[in-house]
């Protein structure tokens, strides 16, 4: 079984940012095809930059580590820097997870990208695609 | 969190995975690898001690399942045992027939067994269970075909605690002359085996499940029974099992064996009232559902899903109240698949997802359970407090 | 006999058999016994204990045969690694090829598994030896054919002592693309056994041979090699080896292995000399013969053939006086057959009846051998004072 750092149980324990999140103006939800988890992203963004961020996770403590992870890091950062925010990182930031469990972060990775895409299109702003060469610079 | 892991000492119902050495069965072994360490194959002197220790233990295995002493093999635990019976079963009787019968919920160590004979030419048929994990001995007896070789189920199901008709099974292949194999893993110390009384004709246990060591079991062989070698080698077990005996280990079987037997009734009596307490006080959580069978269920087994949440997240919170307990949630099997178990007894996966296993060992008391009543409430509700999957 | 059991200490010769499992590594089990007992695959506090401990072990196997760590498989002991590296590689291969080669003074860990697997239809070569007990090179690289799947040929004979040519079999066997496996169950401890250097690819042993617990081993499997699971069931050791893992006996091993091989050649050197020692003296009886290797032979193996007399009386004589050896005589094996490695290296039935393998482990000193040396005259001569076949 996985052992998590002492980091991703820091943030397992008391996660940053969890709960609803009144008139967002993005909503990414996202479920894990691999073992059927759910994560929902909230976004609050005022001139291209995130203001606040917040998360509703039903999944394992790898998945609520990230969620509370990728939240923080993405707080404060413009669309383009938060788009940019990789699983990879996320999961650096937690000081690293059990290789089973990196799928966990790229379900944040991707509740990122699904809220600011939500944000964008509700703007009609084109949307971003998730290819790497298709990002935007 | 009030609790620190210091302050709290630790509250073990897992005992379904395993269970710790009990000090007097270590004691038991520790002469062996230090003192009477021969080979129980050679001739001289200090060997002896050692053949006549395993032959005191063969005698107490025997006397615990109520079988012949001479029927009695150990090997390095219930995996092995699963794997022997069944493959052994399958390529020493593969002139008579292709066709075995099984459970979809049984434990991994016989349907991976069996899946790779399916790869090897055989049939296996894995018959549905009903909402509470029960087999039904007509689906058993409509599954036999003139080319049916052996019916392997489960005694009680690990998960979910429920216990298989074994008495009847065993009824219907002796009946129709079929070999029939049972786990009883999780049941040596909780039921009443006896394979004379059930027709059973092999019978797999596994040491450290009732507070043995592990990487010990045993499998019973009815006399008669056709059944291939699966460990090859030299002629221990009277040419039935190679390999240099683990002779402190056992010993530790034995030992651990009879303690655990001695007493069942009153055991068994203890653990369910302990049981039911912790069912009744989990089900009055909201949103929250027993599996496995009402009534009869292994004594020491809990099985509960929480709706909206994901069990590998309570194992994490309960641990950090010094709680160790277990789950059948994907997240926390390498497959990242639910629990076969809780999908094969119909539960949707989501809901699989939220499945918490509190398995009562012998140390186990009212306080215990007291304990994790007053904490999984809250866990539970900090748990839902993240869901995205709103409870209505 | 002028010797009685209470005033002689037992002197222990029969290493190859077992050895005793040593005081440290026993107080190195004892906490996950009771202590860290958890099954490492859980995900509680506890558990993480038992995963720690069993990837320290894993590291050290590995470190004792310079493998990578990660492809180190615990078993549960040198026969289940045989059986799991032959079967394994067979099935896994079976449809590039059928055909496996080996000698015909293996284990019976590697002989049975073998016959086995003729009855399911794959072709095995068993090639001969020389006098010497040593395979021919160039027999194995002309066995090979385009069926060929596997060579299985051991490190080091455990009757005789002889060392094969393992390295120059790895290479044959790479160049040929062909799996190689080594049963070196008699090898580490005693020789530098480095999987890289010898191009194996698949290296089994087993830990009480090297003061460890009984029932514990490992497999070494090279990155690539194809080979089916042989213990199927639970996702333990990355899903190659079902079974919860025994904590106690992969740390005893762990702790074994690495205490034996850390100063592996002054160890060699000092059984070396206490092995010639036994073999000059025992040569000096008349009608005596070296069995095995003059000089590519284990360190710790002394294997002498007397003629005219048999094997078990000579153990029963020894035993009187306390010491412990083994024999490759008809009358000890259970199948009343006289060595197939003492009749490969051509022996005649009747001489082979005489052999006496005392193995040295490293509580021998020269005083013990001293003592044997001035105790098997007198048995050889009361022994062949019986004999009705006469001395010329
Ligand atoms: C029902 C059942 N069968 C077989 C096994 C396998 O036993 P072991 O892990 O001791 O090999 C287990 C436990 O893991 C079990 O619960
Ligand atoms: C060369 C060799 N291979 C395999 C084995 C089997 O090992 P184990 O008895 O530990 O299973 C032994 C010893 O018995 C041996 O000497
Ligand atoms: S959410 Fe299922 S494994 Fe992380
Ligand atoms: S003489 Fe008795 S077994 Fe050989």
């Amino acid at each position: 079984m996985a052992m998590y750092s002492k980091k991703v149980m820091d943030h397992f324990m008391n996660p940053r940012n969890v709960g609803e999140m009144e008139n967002p103006d993005g909503v990414g939800e996202v479920g894990n095809p691999k073992c059927g988890d759910i994560m929902r992203m909230y976004l609050k963004i005022e001139d291209n930059i995130i203001q606040d961020a917040k998360f509703m996770t039903f999944g394992c403590g790898a998945a609520i580590a990230s969620s509370s992870m990728a939240t923080e890091l993405i707080k404060g950062k413009t669309l383009e820097e938060a788009w940019d925010v990789s699983n990879k990182a996320v999961a650096d930031a937690l000081e690293g997870l059990p290789s089973i469990k990196m799928h966990c972060s790229v379900l944040a990775e991707e509740a990122i990208h699904k809220a600011i895409n939500d944000y964008r299109q509700k703007q009609n702003l084109p949307l971003w695609g998730e290819k790497e060469e298709e990002k935007p610079e | 969190m009030q609790n620190s892991e210091e302050e709290q000492k630790l509250v073990y119902m897992d005992h379904a995975a395993t269970t710790s050495t009990d000090p007097e069965v270590v004691n038991a072994m520790v002469p062996y690898f230090t003192e009477y360490f021969g080979n129980p194959s050679s001739p001289y002197t200090i060997a002896k001690e050692s053949e006549e220790a395993i032959e005191k233990a063969r005698e107490k295995v025997a006397n615990a399942i109520n079988a012949k002493t001479d029927r009695v093999f150990f090997t390095s635990g219930g995996t092995e045992s699963d794997n022997w019976a069944i493959k052994g079963v399958a390529f020493a009787n593969k002139n008579k027939g292709n066709h075995i019968i099984t459970t979809a919920i049984e434990h991994h160590a016989v349907l991976h067994p069996c899946e790779w004979l399916e790869k090897q030419g055989f049939d296996v048929t894995y018959l549905p269970v009903d909402k509470y994990g029960r087999v039904s001995v007509d689906d058993v007896r409509d599954a036999i075909t003139d080319q049916t070789i052996l019916i392997t189920v489960m005694f009680a199901n690990n998960e979910i605690g429920t216990i298989e008709p074994i008495e009847e099974i065993g009824e219907v292949a002796r009946e129709n002359g079929v070999y029939f194999h049972t786990d009883a893993v999780q049941a040596i110390g909780q039921l009443l085996v006896d394979v004379e009384d059930m027709n059973i004709d092999l019978l797999s246990l596994s040491g450290h499940k009732f507070y043995g060591p592990k990487g010990t079991g045993a499998l019973y062989i009815k006399k008669g029974v056709k059944i291939d070698n699966f460990m090859h080698g030299g002629a221990q077990e009277k040419q039935r099992r190679a390999g240099t005996e683990n002779v402190p280990g056992i010993v530790g079987l034995g030992e651990a064996i009879e303690h655990v037997t001695s007493d069942i009734e009153n055991h068994a009596k203890r653990m369910q009232s302990l049981r039911d307490r912790l069912i009744n006080g989990l089900l009055e959580i909201p949103k929250t559902h027993l599996c496995g069978h009402p009534t009869e269920r292994l004594p020491n087994n809990v099985n509960i899903v929480f709706e909206y949440i994901e069990g590998e997240s309570i194992l994490l919170m309960l641990d950090s109240y010094s709680i160790a307990a277990s789950t059948g949630s994907a997240c926390t099997s390498a497959s990242l698949e639910p629990s076969h178990v809780l999908v094969g007894c119909g539960l949707p996966h989501e809901i699989a997802h939220g499945s918490l296993r509190l398995s009562l060992g012998k140390e186990n008391t009212e306080e215990d359970v007291d304990y994790v009543l007053s904490v999984v409430p809250n866990i539970i509700e900090r748990l839902r407090s993240m869901s995205p999957m709103t409870i209505k």
